[in-house]
């Protein structure tokens, strides 16, 4: 049997839905249809009355989903695109966000964000917006870049007890596969290290950890061991493995999929430059989408975002230093 | 000869009473200067508020907005929660950390607003939902709303949703003719908000909100329906707001033909004419009963004014519940 | 014997058969594997699409969904820009830059949509409140949207804000029993969605969106009345959708009993039809025209697929248009 | 005469209005009442027909104004508060945001967010969320610090081709004075040295501006030069000025009153490390508001978000390494 990081995302919440009462899940079409993308696929049969279709209405999906969370339920929110979830932002990060802080009522929802670019997806069916979520106090971002994280920390979000905005790569959907779902995982906040190195540090995280990863199988070729540092979530980060990795490595290239401005790399950098400045013998450098909107034609899009061949290069330019 | 104190109305009466006493309560520390940020008052829309709060039981769900003083006590909410929000005390419902009219205990069913008008209101159905997956039955919701919020696309997805799911919630919409100094002219183009009921499926209830026994009654048929499983009922209450949008507000906007007009009644007077003249009560009660609200308030400030505010120092500056993610990643 | 070809429903049948053509040549590319993205077909939706672009003179606005290819070329939308953005060719309107759907001539009034459902009738309002400011009258704009997209909050945002200015806003609602694979039960609660007209203020009209001479009368008449100066109209057109949400999308959730009704009639079959029956055409002239639009289409995509996708090397990597500020601060 | 902040973006407005007939006024309140804070008080009256009360439609209110651009008018919209603008977010970043880049029509529209914490605002009348903006391509994003700057680049602001969001701080609407309006200023892109010093470059904006140069007097008390950049623009950001200030202090303090994740301190740490990083002598610090709401009262508030105290404090750690 062989999974797909899509088939990761149906068995979690499967799973979800079969372990806890608590669950249920409220998205465009994800009912009987089993969701734009198939994550949800035979889960309304399975679970009746717990997998919903609801209107176009992502407001109105998010202020559902609080309004349950604080009567101790668990939902899950699918959004069909993460970039129509700009619709659905102010109940994210005003309503479910503050909840906790403002009364010491909890509010463990889950927001699924169908996110990132894809050949011909186009301004509106691509984008990365993982940094505005995280920008604000009181949201868990988390972005998955194996078939196994995407099924271990669908299920750790959904047992938090805070908003976790869980951005699933559509890119990985079915381009990953694994043999088997991991019984055991590292806790949500913790980086992995997806290759070790000495030579120079790559901070990613979801589809780019692959083109990372290419980029140092590439790299190795020409004598250069490349440490690629998966961060799994992007808030809250685990500083300390980014810092241990940088203290062997002393170089570092933050790579995102992202806009620049503000985005993970940007506060990565900021993090190791403040905290672990002496640790650095070459400037960081950061690697993401051009500051455009995402175009749809792939010649463009090839080149709005990094990949191996691009990862690559910035990083000879560090390497060679 | 007084009649049987058991009139619903003498009831909300006494509410209304009390929720406007603490209004004036908290216009008056505006105006001394013992007040951080904004006060907002729900002065003439008493009448509805507390019929709202009264078609409420225990286990129901209410989400009140700013002119909500009197629903909230009908609906268990205490004089001080309200003045320990207001006055800052760290041992009030909000700690400090939200003011005002942003309080509430959502483990009582009472939610603390957000400002962003309309926003509450699927959360509502939200809590209205998870009870008919926990297969708790016979609750409803209260939502409340200006004239003004009817424009949100917030309200709009609510009601909508709530109309599919045909979820037990009570729309209430207090049209008091203006959304700060906007007239309803420029908010909005239908002859009455009630025509919009009929574009959402769910059940219609026009009231005049300066008529005590009319809210009482037609809230209550309302909240009936829904709680019968009739689905959403949306109930527009005509009024005139008879203060300004905030105690820093004049409403000098407010046309004068307008406040002498019927619609531009006070609910509590009204209501107090009415009931003298019912003989349901008597002058003597009605002062009895306002110097025990203003002894229970003043009590209240007091208390409040003794108690301390929050300690930065001692303050957590966490905004996630997950306390093992605050030990590993701290601040 | 024909008839003088000056009936309108002979001229809006040519554009429908041009786009059912259009749309087929895109299907047909995508099981090709020759268009990157998806393909969104408006069939069974071109009588309604038609008539809503034959209602708009040169000057007006016009806001296509994904289902309006007829509309599109009736407003004067060239079948080359419609090929040339499915294909990526750089010389089209979008460069490459978007695709699909998704594509359109600002400054001609054709306004390329964003995919957010809802969000482009408020800036349809927003091109007519300019022409009142400049003082252009006697525009129409026109918005298309799906009965699942009703449940936006920017449609009710949008339309209530149409209704507050008195815009000469067309809302075209095409309730073609599904969003995607959600049905109305799902979406909407009303008995009818042109109950909600009263709610706004705005003019309602329904119609039956399988039958061209109506919608050419119901649209027509909407417009007239926006025109004349009648403030918005709202109308809602029934009909089914007679392909996948996109052309991956089978559409298997659709019960046959549905496609078998009145509703799942195609409307360019029913139109043909009456038009033979009326004798206003016959079947030669038909297949003439066909085989013109065939010929038009084959030769667009011909010429697009010669022409150069865009060049990421010569592509200014600029997302803001003052360029003083790019030269300053580059990438 | 003396000028408040508020005034000057009041005269900027009626500037406008009167010089250029494409400019028109749209949001709640703003017509005869003159807004929530008075800054188009009498213009209504003044240039009638132009200013004018929208319903509580935030997203129609951008949407709106994008369909007049197009049409060439020069619209600007007042948010009530910036924080009630997550609710025309989709508007502003998907819509006006990407019009120019995906069809070559410019979207000239102000959009003005009362912005920023006051004493007893809370957590939904105080936020800055200038980030959220500067994240996504295609805005121009404005933080003027001072009544010259507020009044200059308002007027800027309308001028541009380009959707800009004009974040104007509340608690500067009153604060600060001037005798009279400019008539020359800084362009748009360009930050301003607000004080010069040798021996720390602290780079703020916004309110902000002035818990610096606070600071900076406390610190020339303390025998410490401090060079106070002001940036008033944070996107397009000036980082010509920013990396020649570090040039010669090869210290550096960003200060916010945003919340830390990936905000404009990040961004522009992460600049000076990637791009000025042999100019540096010491590690990059930043110093924002807390990661939660902001808080009601007063005795939080003022510990939520930086002050001149926190200010020199923070220097003072910096400069003494
Ligand atoms: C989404 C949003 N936009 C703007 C505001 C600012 N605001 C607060 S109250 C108010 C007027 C509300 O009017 P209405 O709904 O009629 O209620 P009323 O004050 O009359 O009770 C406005 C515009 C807000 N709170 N939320
Ligand atoms: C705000 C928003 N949410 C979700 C989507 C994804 N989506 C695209 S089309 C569609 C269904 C639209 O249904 P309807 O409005 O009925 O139009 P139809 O496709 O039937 O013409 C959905 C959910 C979107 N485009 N925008
Ligand atoms: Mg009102
Ligand atoms: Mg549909």
């Amino acid at each position: 049997m062989s999974l797909t990081y899509l088939d990761a995302i149906r068995e979690a919440q499967a799973h979800a839905l079969r372990d806890d009462p608590r669950v249920f899940i409220y998205g465009q079409d994800v009912g009987d249809f089993g969701g734009a993308f198939k994550a949800t696929k035979n889960l309304a049969k399975e679970f009746p009355g717990r997998v919903l279709d609801s209107p176009i209405s992502e407001d109105a999906m998010v202020g559902l989903a609080v309004g349950a969370a604080i009567e101790g339920m668990r939902p899950i929110i699918e959004m069909q695109f993460a970039d129509f979830s700009t619709v659905g932002f102010n109940q994210i990060v005003n309503q479910a966000a503050t909840l906790f802080w403002r009364t010491g009522v909890s509010c463990p929802i889950t927001v699924r964000l169908p996110f990132g670019g894809t050949s011909g997806g186009g301004p509106f069916h691509s984008q990365c917006i993982e940094a505005i979520y995280a920008h604000y106090p009181g949201v868990i971002v988390l972005t998955p870049a194996t078939v196994e994280d995407a099924y271990s920390m669908l299920l750790e979000a959904v047992a938090l007890d805070d908003p976790v905005v869980f951005c699933e790569h559509k890119f990985l959907y079915r381009h990953l596969k694994a043999e088997k779902l991991p019984s055991e995982a590292l806790p949500i906040g913790k980086a992995r290290i997806a290759r070790e190195g000495r030579d120079l540090t790559v901070v990613t995280y979801s589809a780019m950890v692959h083109e990372a990863l290419e980029a140092a199988t590439e790299l190795s070729g020409e004598g250069w061991e490349i440490e690629v540092v998966d961060l799994r979530s992007v808030k809250p980060l685990d500083t300390d493995t980014i810092m241990a990795s940088v203290a062997r490595t002393g170089k570092l290239l933050c790579v995102g999929e992202a806009w620049p401005w503000g985005g993970v790399t940007a506060e990565i950098i900021a993090r190791v430059a403040s905290e672990g400045y002496g640790l650095l013998d070459a400037a960081p450098q950061r690697l993401n989408a051009k500051d455009t909107p995402v175009p749809y034609h792939p010649n463009l899009w090839t080149a709005h975002r990094p990949t191996a061949v691009s990862v690559a290069e910035a990083a000879r330019k560090i390497l060679r230093q | 000869m007084l009649q049987p104190v058991t009139e619903p109305q003498l009831a909300a009466f006494r509410l209304m009473l009390r929720a406007r006493l603490l209004d004036d309560k908290f216009a008056a520390l505006y105006r001394a200067g013992k007040i951080h940020g904004g006060v907002f008052l729900g002065r003439g829309q008493e009448a509805l508020s507390v019929s709202v709060g009264l078609s409420l039981r225990k286990g129901d769900v209410f989400a009140p907005l700013i002119r909500d003083a009197a629903g909230r006590l009908a609906f268990g909410e205490t004089i001080l929660d309200a003045v320990r929000t207001y006055l800052g005390s760290s041992l009030g419902p909000m700690r400090g950390r939200d003011g005002n009219v942003h309080r509430g205990r959502p483990r009582d069913g009472l939610l603390p607003m957000i400002s962003h008008l309309g926003a509450m209101i699927s959360v509502v159905n939200g809590m209205l939902f998870a009870h008919r997956l926990k297969k708790i039955s016979g609750t409803v919701g209260a939502a409340c709303l200006g004239d003004g919020a009817t424009s949100t696309g917030a309200f709009h997805e609510a009601l909508n949703q709530a109309a599919v799911e045909k979820l037990p919630l009570l729309m209430v919409v207090a049209d008091n003719q203006f959304a700060y100094s906007t007239p309803t002219s420029r908010q909005f183009a239908c002859d009455e908000l009630v025509d919009k009921a009929a574009g959402y499926g769910v059940g219609a209830h026009s009231v005049d909100a300066t008529d005590l026994t009319a809210c009482l009654k037609v809230v209550g048929t309302a909240a009936a329906r829904a709680r019968a499983g009739e689905g959403p009922q949306l109930i527009v209450a005509k009024l005139l707001r008879l203060c300004g949008h905030g105690e820093h507000d004049d409403a000098s906007y407010i046309p004068p033909e307008m406040k002498n007009s019927t619609l531009g009644r006070d609910c509590l007077k009204v209501a107090e004419e009415y009931l003298l003249q019912q003989k349901w009560t008597d002058a003597a009660t009605l002062a009895t009963w306002r110097s025990e609200a203003i002894r229970e308030i003043e009590d209240a400030v007091a208390q409040a004014q003794r108690e301390p505010g929050p300690d930065p120092f001692a303050e957590k500056w966490n905004a996630i519940a997950s306390e093992h993610l605050n030990e590993t990643h701290p601040q």
